[in-house]
């Protein structure tokens, strides 16, 4: 059951991948930056599914410290997985754009770098869950841990805004309209590319708790053998 | 006995077990200057501009020289079991955290007291024109430094690569501490006092230093009673 | 109400549980031996009723009250496997520093009266550093006793002690029990800690096999509870 | 009237401004293409980590539980 479901989402996923790519393709170029403009359309939809995604992982952190369920460990450690994965698309697709926009393949401008720190973060928490053994400490660890970086994303954010202003800024929800309405609904709308990617990552989340349960099968067997 | 003179107890045991060996401090100090004088080769230390950026040098060398006071910190509860009984003991997990960050906190600002003259020195900085705005920049960075480091430290302390998982750990987080710090220190070397240009920065470390205390005074008990 | 009361309590490393369904009662003046194999479980439980670690199901009273809160803690004295004392302190300077943490009225005065009682103070000001094994013991054993507490947690107490630091511990732990404190212990060397039990208590793979007041038969023959009661 | 305008402002480019201009296109799209790529190979290369992670897991398991047999 649960796999056909998970199924019928992916395949849902690469239909609306598909049809997103085929409108994207129809817009016309962007007047000052041409085609490669068109790389927001992914770009940002990938940010804001890994901020989503590490929201996801404070809730499941905080979560598990209260009620000590491992269900929620699990989330915490697939959600940040896949957040990783994704924010990762969103720095390369970043470095990218910025290689013809502004000549340089990274500018270390606020969003950028910020995205960067994070990153760093979140591959500790998850090298920090690879060290420890025990795994009620390791979810006690990485949830306390968890929480630290999610507090600490924003003051990083603020810190770099503070030292330099370089990145253009938002260009959506603002009346001028460079940002055409229909532009804008293929990234947020319904059948956009935003929607398109966090139904990825929930298919890929969903795969990625149940690696967990193996995982957690296979400590307690461990811990087994080891009683033996 | 109040909270603070229960982290007081700890802050006293901690500093005399470490006069007495001397390990991390002095590890810490030789570190804090060879770094010094391998970044006299990656930059001209007589030019204009290295004095420019010397400020951002030093807290590099001050973050990596933290390190190794931060790595001794709960590793020294390690070898006789020594954190069971301060677990079992009648305090509670914020005052033995806070007490152990404070014992740090002394021991890391000894040495960069120590490392500012040599600094001076080899690159040539007249760095006592603004003393006082520096001792301030000097307290609330390494606050912020020790806070974040104690924290991991009690994170990684019984985990195969602690040295390693230690450094990884804080220095992103440390970003905007580093950031603010440096940017200051910067001004302040230059001979300038902190103009309003520089407050937000010096908002920012003490509204860092704010959270960060707060935030593991409350989570710490999670992680020492799991 | 008893000293110690441990009430169905499970402890679970990831799915695996360690403890299961552990429910043991031990009264004041009783000295509770856990005995077992090698990963029964004897340690995850003196933990959890130290207050170390939390059960996963099920809870841990002292007195009625809870491991962690303060005032419990005061009552407590745990002695684990490792001495507890600052190599680089003195023997002196390690009893205040708990003195001071367990806030008693005159903190000199019972570190002296401890040292005085395992018989260190002619080495109070020497670092535990330079100690033999067999004073670091003891010191271990002051350290843990300072406090006076009601309730004694030992884990595996014998197991690397010699033999001054063996006698000077049973004759403490006589004296506790004499005095109608509570003992709870984990031991292998079943001789020692079979003269002092007064209940018996094995664990299998997490489980409580049996559970007793120790007979006679016990101590002439420590192999007789695994015998008995077997080990699956 | 917007094809006149189009007409003036096209007889005043030259041809290398031409060239240029195709070419700079050209480059635009070459790094689009290589933004998208790269952004579907990671996702896909994440995948396959999960395949691999998955396969060790099931692997480790499967030996475990033969080793427990084997014990008892």
């Amino acid at each position: 059951m649960r796999n056909n479901i998970l199924y019928g989402l992916g395949a849902a996923v690469i239909l609306l991948l598909v049809r997103d790519i085929n409108l994207i393709a129809g817009f016309p170029q962007e007047a000052s930056q041409g085609a490669i403009f068109k790389i927001i359309f992914f770009h940002v939809p990938m940010a804001i599914t890994a901020m989503l995604c590490s929201s996801v992982a404070l809730i499941a952190s905080v979560m598990f410290l209260i009620t000590r369920n491992f269900k929620y460990d699990a989330v915490a450690v697939a959600v940040t997985e896949v957040g990783l994965a994704f924010l990762l698309g969103n720095l390369v697709t970043g470095s990218i754009w910025a290689r013809i926009i502004w000549g340089v393949w990274w500018a270390w401008d606020v969003r950028l770098t910020s995205a960067l720190v994070c990153w760093l973060l979140y591959a500790g928490y998850l090298m920090l869950r690879r060290a420890i053994e025990e795994p009620t400490q390791r979810a006690v660890f990485a949830a306390c841990f968890s929480i630290f970086a999610f507090i600490d994303v924003p003051i990083v954010y603020l810190s770099i805004r503070l030292f330099r202003t370089q990145h253009p800024g938002p260009v959506f929800f603002t009346s001028n309209g460079s940002f055409p309405p229909d532009w804008t609904a293929a990234i947020f709308g319904p059948l956009g590319t935003l929607m398109a990617l966090m139904m990825l990552a929930t298919v890929l989340t969903v795969i990625r708790l149940s690696q967990e349960d193996s995982q957690r099968e296979l400590d307690s067997l461990r811990r087994m053998a080891h009683a033996m | 006995m109040g909270f603070f003179r229960q982290a007081l107890v700890i802050t006293v045991k901690d500093l005399r077990a470490e006069i007495r060996t001397k390990e991390a401090i002095n590890a810490s100090f030789a570190f804090a200057l060879v770094i010094l004088v391998l970044f006299s080769f990656a930059f001209d230390p007589l030019e204009d501009t290295t004095r420019d950026i010397s400020g951002g040098l030093l807290w590099i060398v001050f973050a990596f020289a933290g390190t190794l006071i931060l790595n001794r910190s709960f590793a020294r509860e390690l070898p006789n079991d020594c954190l069971d009984a301060l677990i079992a003991a009648p305090i509670s997990g914020a005052a033995l955290f806070l007490g152990k960050s404070v014992a740090n906190y002394l021991l890391l600002l000894a040495v960069e007291l120590v490392s500012l003259p040599v600094f001076g020195i080899f690159y040539n900085v007249r760095w006592t024109t603004q003393f006082w705005q520096l001792m301030l920049v000097l307290v609330l960075g390494t606050w912020g430094l020790t806070l974040i480091g104690t924290f991991c430290s009690a994170l990684t302390v019984n985990i195969r690569l602690r040295e390693v998982m230690l450094p990884m750990l804080t220095y992103p987080a440390l970003v905007p501490v580093l950031m603010g710090s440096m940017q200051l220190t910067m001004t302040l070397m230059a001979g300038k006092p902190i103009g309003p240009d520089m407050v937000p920065w010096l908002k920012l470390l003490a509204g860092f230093d704010l959270v960060f205390t707060a935030a593991s005074l409350v989570l710490v008990e999670i992680v020492l009673v799991g | 109400m008893s000293a110690v009361a441990i009430e169905g309590v499970w402890k679970f490393y990831g799915d695996y549980p360690a403890l299961r369904d552990v429910r043991l009662e031990a009264e004041r003046g009783a000295c509770l031996a856990l005995i077992g194999r090698n990963g029964a479980g004897k340690t995850t439980l003196l933990r959890v009723v130290a207050g170390f670690s939390r059960p996963g199901r099920g809870k841990v009273q002292i007195f009625g009250n809870e491991p962690r809160e303060t005032e419990t803690r005061r009552q407590m004295g745990f002695i684990g496997h490792g001495i507890s004392v600052y190599d680089e302190l003195s023997a002196f300077e390690n009893l205040m520093l708990y003195a001071k943490l367990y806030n008693l009225p005159n903190p000199k005065k019972s570190a002296m009266e401890w040292l005085e009682r395992t018989g260190l103070e002619r080495v109070r000001n020497g670092l535990v550093r330079e100690f033999s094994r067999g004073m670091r013991q003891r010191l271990a054993v002051a350290r843990a006793f300072l406090h006076e507490p009601t309730v004694l947690l030992l884990d595996e107490p014998f197991t690397a002690l010699d033999d001054k630091a063996i006698t000077v511990l049973q004759k403490l732990l006589k004296e506790a029990l004499a005095a109608g404190k509570t003992i709870v212990m984990s031991t292998h060397q079943l001789r020692e800690a079979l003269e002092l039990a007064t209940h018996v208590a094995l664990l299998n793979r997490g489980q409580v096999a049996f559970h007793g007041p120790r007979t006679p038969e016990m101590v002439s023959d420590p192999g007789y509870v695994y015998a008995r009661y077997g080990e699956g | 009237m917007n094809f006149l305008s189009n007409s003036l402002l096209l007889a005043q480019v030259s041809a290398d401004d031409v060239a240029r201009e195709v070419a700079r296109l050209q480059r635009n799209y070459e790094f689009l293409s290589y933004g998208l790529t790269a952004a579907w190979v990671i996702l896909v290369v994440y995948v396959l980590m999960m395949v691999a992670r998955e396969r060790t897991l099931k692997r480790e398991i499967a030996n475990l539980k033969a080793m427990l047999e084997e014990k008892r």
